[in-house]
């Protein structure tokens, strides 16, 4: 019974970062931009949460939780704005392909967050010597311990930093800006077809680079989740692995609808940790397992691509940059 | 029924119009000042976050790249499998079939490489080389075969399908190499016929990678005529347009699609085996080492042309082997040639821009309406 | 009285590259004027119009609106101006409801209220009386209705001035007439209109001045009640043409495609066509009419091999004499393969017919690529020959054969593809609404070309909307109703108001 | 001799190994300013392994007064021909002696020294130095088993510190130790800290799980947690990531590392680490090369030499008087009275290894290695060999 909710809770754990990557790149998506760089994003979300909270904990006498998680979503927001600013410059206004853009910003922000975190660590004294105490408390558990402390869902609901629950509610809010807003319905147009959404009086271009940037921020609050909730304030060098690829992944079988998102990012987050709780697993036999997500993406995948809703397609013009005067 | 507004306004405008024609000379002057100002950013980067003279670590990023007899061997042959993978991913490219899982097919082609060399070592050499060639081939065929498969006859996403088997591939990687593994539980396979170099591309012209640069150059060749100057190239460009005209010319777009991804992933294959039996001689997850995503980058920012692709491949190879030396001599993690890396990327690919588009800015008053 | 205008251009001028689209443009409508402009394929016409919407910003000149100059750099611009335009091909997102879609772009409150929405659009379609639920999602919608869409979008924006370009091209001559009837409605209710036609009676019939551009230069505006179609074609093209279509009686019909009990369903398992069953002769033009979307597209697919049918069959029948073929069981590469000269010019022409982003050259291999010497090699040698060829004698503007299609204009596009179809020596040439956003002269070479065909003994069939048109070029006409055939006729022996009938579902005696 | 930059030529063949090994054995001396050290680094200093291979090399420049360009360090190198291009641009760099840090680089680092006899090559953890028949090639590992017996000490304080608390009772001490591969170092290394831990609480047992490895910061974790909800009360690991210790603070569950100081990232919990010291061996090779001696085929050494240690108690966490115990212990492993694997203190199959050898089969393999009472481990070959699964250990591995 323990083991089966460790193994809940630890799949929670997984989920999280996917759904802020999956939700980030989706609003990205809903603008027709194919943001690839969003696994390079989430490095920079994270570590410049991380390096914040350090310099802020390392420079001050007395830290307080609060400002430090302040200083990390701060500096996260910031570092990852960026990136989906840059990202939006030259895709948007220089017309760039963006699978190229993306791809080199997806090198690009793994680069930036390994060779931080490894000044962060020299800065620390060494290897592992990451500390910040103090924000990390912050993202902890923030319930009450009686909440916590009730049998099985006090821990299988209860037990999570602000950042799980952060998670769901900005995937309901994107998901009700998409379908019961205006602006979200300027944006739909956008990514289905920025020459109407031109003839209609939207600014493409101001649509385009805004909803990059708010996906890019909230894809960085996946990788600053990974790094001060899951790991308690440590780094460590391609540590957040490929979970950005997969939180693209996501997004498809999500058929761009965030709300799907959740429970998706809760299979794969399942499937991931999968290996560790079935018994009798050898060391072959447990590299096959860990190979379900990818499977079971592949297969939900074949299953889907017979129903062809046009709703559920992804947006028309994804992928592609717009010049009103091209033809 | 709308509120109308009408503003008043004195603003500058910019207005963009495409360029007809632009001479070569301007067009190579523009990128020339594009990786020079990527030059001045990177070295304002450089200076600011590591606190080096720029000018040393450029000069560090040239000697390790071309410094010596083996340095430019190395870079040369990164070239060549890099521009390999590039040339394999083009007819997919070409054709809208977006073929992410090279690195998936890399490794198959490997796997399939390693399990010849670690089985069938002893067989005559050339034989072993043929069978090598041919088996890896086949290994990424198969890998591609599959979302080629699924897009053809259900239309599956295959971007998500070719990425996620790339995953699947690695862990079929890790799961040989318990079965591979020297020693037991080492979780490396080590060299493979050390002893023999059973398998091991031979040594022509007294330098190890001259069968590698053949095998690139002659497939490169080869794919370049292809795509330009036969009937299959055609259907392909034909496919990749539109589907709808694509039957209306009696193209049978399934075949085509499949027939398409097989080349695709066949050349990955065999740069599996470029790797494995011309360079490392082992196996690992790492075999692939990221290449099959650079060359996505090599291939789009070459607009699928053959000299370009060899251009940017060398490119970023340079690059790459550039940061090993300046991590060495200036101890700068190799991080950082990421972002310089990175820096110049997107410097070049904005400047495209500027080649494509004029530039106009006007500042126009305009009356209170 | 500067202020009788609702725009004035001065000295436009556009550039598209080495193209010069509009050239030093004077042009002026007035309030509660409907204004046509007339002008041959690539003319400016649509290139001048965007630049009142925003879509293109003037490289030269002055745009003034109620007298005051303007700058419209964006189309959100032209909508705070009050100018609304329907353009030529339908802004419209196929994913989205009518509503959403006429909403698109517009302020207000963050939340959506549909509900309300949809009243506003209930009050607005009933003001002119069209038929409209806002509801429906656009890729659900036959033409004309995402043209009404089009119009209550601009009309809902508050436009007092309308821009129209092409709106009848697609359209059957009933939704032209109730088209008409709300363009006079919004003229009484005070708005100004543009209207963009290639159809000289429509011009007479709607408008109350002409204005005329030539090579992208303004020749002349005239009052419509001093203009005849003859003085207007002179004025369009420079000089005097003659405009009539010259039928022969067929020579020596013979039986070519025969269609026997042929259903088609399509991927939700509708009958897009039921039970059809007819004859195609040679040395004879077959026209198919009916209101579009009524089976026409896939009646020439199933011939041409890109449909499956059902059940049923598709005959053919050999000039030779030799044994017939059942098309029916043939895929488009088999029926080439037996050397059938089947020609088909479709409906969609960059989407299906060529390939916009190609040049001419590899545009013409579409259909003949496998030929040539060398089995894996393509010849583009030939091809290049004979795009030369059809660019010199339809004369296709091109500024020459390496440019992609797609920057031609509409009607220049159509000159290749039907050059190129012609050119394959057909004994089946298939057309599917040939002259569709054609001006006047480019229509008439084309008729010209299918009568020639024609006279060579080619079995032509021709799907079209122009009742009048198919009436003078064809021998006999199909109509097809939901996908059945409401009568075969004899072309000289019926009306424009018969055919009319059958299109909207009279069934004639004794057809199936 | 070969002493100078330029006797180390890029043209010199393979052909003629054989003669020149004798020349190589005992070079001539060198004076410390013209020797020139290459070392090869599967990661870089964000990464435990290499932080502590390039902290020895570091201790050795010190103590052998070698500028920082004689030194050519290369980090990030994988286990394939790149470990090769690194070799030999470090032989055309001039390079005297050449270190390489992985396993996965031996048979890459052999090649190269097959070509280059009069360049000492000198590799970690690896196993074939003996076997290669290369008198310039050398194998070095500490005896970091001894260094795991002492953090099993403290740990199994800790346990009896917890037991007598009443936190756990006696049957419930359960260690849970996160692995990276089934491979002999890993298995010795689980093994001595197990040894030391029941030599202090002999009811313990220990269950091991794998990550399948090295360095995986998630899965460390995720094990870790896995196992604490198996009911493992305290941790312990060799794998190099703070994944493991970072997963058992927010748990609470004592815990002692690896390579590195823990408390940092567990600082209520963090007991302490076992850690090498590589320093010994990197100063005694570059000296062996200064002076023109020949080096052994296989070096290892332990608590004696200091080339092994465990990290600073942390007293907020360790038992009380277990830096008495360890001082004590630490004193019998350097003057040789206590040996880790004394064959006495643990079973297999529940029979003595030496019986279990005398049986035959699948352990008469371990025949020349037990005598005297005691496993003699890293004595034959410098490597781990104790691969063998004891009684009280319980693992995931097949
Ligand atoms: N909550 C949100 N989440 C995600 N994207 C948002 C959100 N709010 C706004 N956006 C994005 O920002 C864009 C611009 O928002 P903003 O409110 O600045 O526009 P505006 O200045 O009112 O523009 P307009 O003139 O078109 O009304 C929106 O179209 C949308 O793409
Ligand atoms: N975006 C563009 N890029 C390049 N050339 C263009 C572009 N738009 C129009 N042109 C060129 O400008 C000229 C005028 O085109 P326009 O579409 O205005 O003609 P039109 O009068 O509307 O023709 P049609 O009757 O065929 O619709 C043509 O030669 C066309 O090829
Ligand atoms: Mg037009
Ligand atoms: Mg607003």
């Amino acid at each position: 019974m323990t083991l089966l909710l460790t193994f809940l809770v630890a799949a929670i754990g997984q989920a999280v970062p996917l759904l802020f990557g999956a939700t980030g790149e989706i609003i990205t998506e809903k603008s027709g931009n194919l943001n690839l760089g969003i696994p390079g994003i989430m490095y920079m979300g994270g570590i410049s949460g991380l390096m914040g909270a350090f310099l802020y904990e390392n420079n001050t006498d007395d830290p307080s939780k609060v400002v430090g998680v302040l200083i990390a979503i701060l500096c996260s927001l910031i570092a990852s704005g960026l990136g989906g600013l840059l990202y939006s410059v030259l895709t948007v206004s220089l017309r760039s392909n963006q699978n190229v853009v993306g791809l080199a910003l997806t090198t690009f922000g793994v680069g930036f967050g390994n060779f931080f975190g490894g000044s962060l660590s020299k800065l620390a004294g060494g290897v592992g010597q990451i500390s910040v105490a103090h924000t990390a408390e912050g993202f902890g558990a923030f319930l009450p311990k009686a909440l916590q402390n009730i049998p099985v869902v006090g821990k299988l609901l209860f037990s999570y930093g602000f950042l799980t629950y952060l998670s769901i509610v900005i995937a309901v809010i994107i998901t009700w800006f998409l379908t019961k807003t205006r602006k979200g319905l300027n944006l739909i147009a956008v990514g289905e077809n920025p020459a109407v959404a031109d003839a209609a009086g939207i600014d493409v271009k101001k649509n385009k680079y805004y909803s990059t940037v708010i996906g890019a921020m909230i894809a960085g609050l996946g990788g600053l989740y990974f790094v001060m909730e899951y790991l308690h304030g440590t780094w460590s060098n391609n540590g957040f692995g490929d979970r950005g690829w997969l939180a693209i992944a996501l997004v498809i079988l999500a058929l761009w609808n965030p709300n799907n998102a959740i429970w998706g990012s809760l299979v794969f987050g399942a499937l991931y940790v999968l290996y560790i709780y079935i018994p009798g697993l050898t060391r072959a036999t447990s590299e096959l397992v860990k190979m379900l997500p990818y499977v079971v993406t592949i297969v939900v995948l074949v299953i889907t691509s017979k129903r062809n809703k046009p709703e559920n397609q992804p947006p028309s013009a994804l992928g592609r940059s717009y010049f009103r005067e091209d033809r | 029924m709308i509120k109308r507004s009408t503003k008043t306004s004195s603003r500058m405008s910019v207005h963009l119009s495409k360029r007809d024609t632009i001479s070569v000379w301007k067009a190579w002057g523009i990128r020339l000042t594009a990786v020079l100002i990527a030059l001045v950013v990177c070295a304002i980067v450089i200076v600011g976050i590591t606190g080096q003279n720029p000018l040393n670590v450029y000069s560090g990023i040239i000697d390790g790249a071309v410094g010596s007899r083996r340095r430019i061997w190395v870079t040369v042959r990164e070239t060549v499998v890099l521009l390999l993978i590039g040339v394999g991913l083009m007819p997919a490219f070409k054709m809208r079939f977006w073929n992410l899982g090279a690195e998936g097919q890399i490794l198959m082609g490997g796997a399939a490489t390693a399990a010849l060399m670690i089985y069938q070592g002893s067989l005559p050499s050339v034989l072993l080389i043929i069978l090598i060639l041919i088996a890896s081939a086949c290994a990424g065929i198969i890998w591609g075969f599959l979302p080629a498969f699924f897009k053809a006859h259900f239309n599956t996403n295959e971007s998500l399908f070719t990425l996620m088997l790339n995953y699947v591939a690695m862990q079929i990687i890790t799961f040989l190499i318990v079965f591979w593994e020297n020693p037991s539980g080492s979780n490396s396979v080590g060299i493979i016929n050390s002893a023999n170099k059973g398998g091991w591309f031979p040594k022509i012209l007294s330098s190890d990678y001259t069968l590698n640069i053949i095998i690139v150059l002659v497939v490169t060749i080869m794919m370049a005529i292809y795509m330009k100057y036969t009937k299959h190239g055609y259907e392909i460009a034909v496919v990749g347009e539109s589907h709808n005209t694509a039957n209306y010319a009696g193209i049978n777009v399934k075949k085509v699609v499949i027939r398409t991804m097989l080349i695709s992933s066949g050349i990955c294959g065999l740069a599996g085996a470029v790797i494995v039996s011309g360079a490392s001689h082992t196996i690992s997850t790492s075999t692939a080492g990221g290449r099959g995503f650079t060359a996505i980058i090599v291939a789009w920012m070459a607009n699928l042309n053959p000299l370009g692709m060899l251009l940017v491949s060398a490119f970023l190879v340079f690059m790459q082997q550039g940061a090993i030396q300046i991590a060495s001599q200036y101890g700068l993690n190799e991080n950082a040639s990421d972002i310089i890396t990175g820096i110049i990327i997107f410097f070049l690919i904005g400047c495209e821009f500027f080649i494509k588009y004029r530039v106009r800015v006007e500042k126009k008053k305009e009356d209170a309406a | 009285m500067m202020e009788n205008y609702a725009i004035e251009l001065k000295g436009v001028t556009k550039r598209f590259g080495s193209v010069v689209a509009n050239n030093q443009v004077d042009l002026a409508l007035k309030k509660g004027e409907i204004l046509s402009i007339l002008g041959e394929n690539g003319s400016g016409k649509t290139t001048l119009m965007n630049m009142l919407s925003g879509i293109y910003y003037p490289d030269e000149g002055q745009i003034l609106i109620n007298g005051k100059e303007v700058s419209i750099n964006c189309p959100k611009d032209a909508f705070d101006l009050g100018i609304g335009m329907i353009h030529q091909h339908f802004k419209l997102i196929d994913i989205l409801t009518a509503a959403q879609n006429i909403i698109l772009g517009l302020d207000g409150a963050m939340k959506l209220d549909m509900k309300k929405v949809n009243q506003e659009i209930d009050a607005l379609v009933s003001k002119y009386g069209f038929d409209l639920t806002p509801a429906e999602k656009i890729y659900n919608m036959s033409v004309s209705q995402k043209q009404i869409v089009e119009i209550v979008k601009v009309l809902y924006r508050g436009a007092d001035i309308l821009i129209f370009d092409e709106p009848t091209a697609v359209l059957t001559p009933q939704e032209t007439q109730r088209l008409f009837t709300v363009l006079k409605k919004m003229k009484l209710l005070g708005k100004s209109i543009i209207i963009i036609t290639h159809k000289l009676n429509e011009v007479l019939e709607i408008s109350d001045r002409v204005a005329v551009l030539r090579k992208g230069k303004c020749e002349g505006v005239v009052e419509t009640k001093d203009a005849t179609a003859a003085s207007l074609t002179e004025l369009m093209v420079g000089e005097k043409v003659e405009l009539n279509i010259q039928r022969s009686d067929p020579q020596k019909p013979e039986k070519r495609i025969e269609m026997r009990g042929v259903t088609v369903r399509n991927s939700e398992g509708l009958s897009i066509l039921k039970d059809i069953s007819f004859v195609a002769k040679s040395g004879e033009i077959l026209g198919i009419a009916g209101i579009s979307g009524n089976g026409q597209k896939e009646l020439l697919e199933a011939i041409a091999g890109i449909q499956k049918i059902d059940s049923g069959e598709i005959l053919y029948y050999p000039p030779n004499g030799a044994s017939v073929e059942k098309l029916s069981e043939k895929t488009v590469r088999e029926i080439q393969n037996l050397k059938i000269s089947l020609s088909f010019v479709p409906e969609d022409r960059l989407g299906m017919g060529l390939v916009g982003s190609m040049d001419l050259t590899d545009n013409m291999m579409i259909r003949s690529y496998r030929s040539g010497k060398s089995r894996f090699f393509t010849d583009r040698k030939t091809p290049q020959k004979l795009a030369k060829r059809i660019v010199d004698k339809l004369e296709v503007a091109t500024p020459d054969i390496d440019t992609p299609v797609r920057r031609l204009s509409g009607g220049n596009v159509q000159k290749i593809l039907v050059g190129r179809e012609i050119a394959l020596n057909p004994d089946v040439l298939m057309v599917a609404y040939p002259v569709r956003g054609l001006d006047i002269t480019s229509s008439y070479t084309i008729y010209n070309l299918l009568n020639e065909q024609k006279e060579k003994g080619v079995a032509v069939m021709c799907v079209g909307e122009d009742l009048d048109v198919l009436l003078q070029l064809c021998d006999r006409i199909l109509v097809l109703c939901e996908g059945r055939i409401s009568c075969i006729v004899n072309a000289k022996l019926t009306s424009k108001e018969e055919i009319g009938m059958y299109m909207t579902g009279a069934r004639k005696a004794g057809v199936k | 001799g070969c002493g100078s930059s330029d006797g180390a030529g890029t043209d010199k063949g393979a052909d003629n190994t054989a003669e020149n090994t004798a020349e190589a054995e005992g070079g001539e001396a060198l004076s410390a300013s013209d020797i020139k050290i290459g070392v090869i680094y599967i990661g870089d200093e964000n990464e435990g392994y290499t932080a502590a291979h390039m902290e020895g090399i570091d201790q050795m420049q010190a103590a052998l007064g070698i500028s920082d360009d004689q030194i050519i360090e290369k980090t990030l190198v994988p286990e394939d021909e790149s470990c090769t291009d690194a070799a030999e641009d470090m032989v055309d760099q001039g390079c005297n002696i050449i270190f390489a840090t992985s396993f996965g680089h031996e048979s890459y680092l052999m090649q190269v020294a097959a070509e280059y006899p009069e360049i000492q090559f000198c590799h970690a953890t690896g196993y074939q130095a003996a076997s290669s028949g290369l008198s310039n090639f050398h194998n070095y590992f500490d005896n970091i088993y001894e260094a795991r017996y002492v953090s099993g000490v403290v740990a199994g304080l800790k346990l009896n510190e917890m037991i007598a608390d009443g936190k756990i009772t006696e049957d419930a001490a359960k260690v849970g130790y996160v692995g990276a591969y089934p491979y002999a170092e890993v298995v010795s290394g689980f093994t001595s800290f197990y040894l030391g831990v029941t030599s202090v609480c002999p009811s313990a047992t220990m269950e091991v799980q794998y990550t399948n490895s090295w360095a995986d910061m998630t899965a460390e974790g995720e094990v870790a947690t896995s196992l604490i909800a198996d009911g493992c009360v305290l941790m312990s690991q060799h794998a190099d990531t703070t994944g493991a210790p970072t997963a058992c603070e927010s748990a609470g569950v004592p815990c002692v590392g690896y390579n590195v100081d823990m408390t940092t990232v567990a600082p209520t919990c963090a007991l302490t680490s076992a850690t090498n010291n590589w320093g010994v061996y990197y100063t005694y090779a570059v000296k062996a090369v200064l002076d023109g001696e020949a080096m052994p085929t296989d070096w290892t050494a332990g608590y004696n030499d200091g080339a092994v240690a465990i990290t600073a108690l942390n007293d907020t966490a360790v038992a009380e008087g277990t830096a008495d115990k360890v001082a004590e212990v630490e004193k019998a492993l350097a003057d040789g009275t206590l040996h880790v694997f004394d064959t006495s203190k643990f079973t297999v199959g529940g029979k003595s290894l030496e019986d279990a050898i005398a049986e035959g089969g699948d352990y008469a393999k371990y025949a020349d290695y037990v005598s005297d009472g005691y496993f003699h481990e890293s004595e034959l070959a410098s490597a781990p060999a104790f691969d063998i699964i004891i009684d009280g250990i319980t693992s995931n591995a097949n």
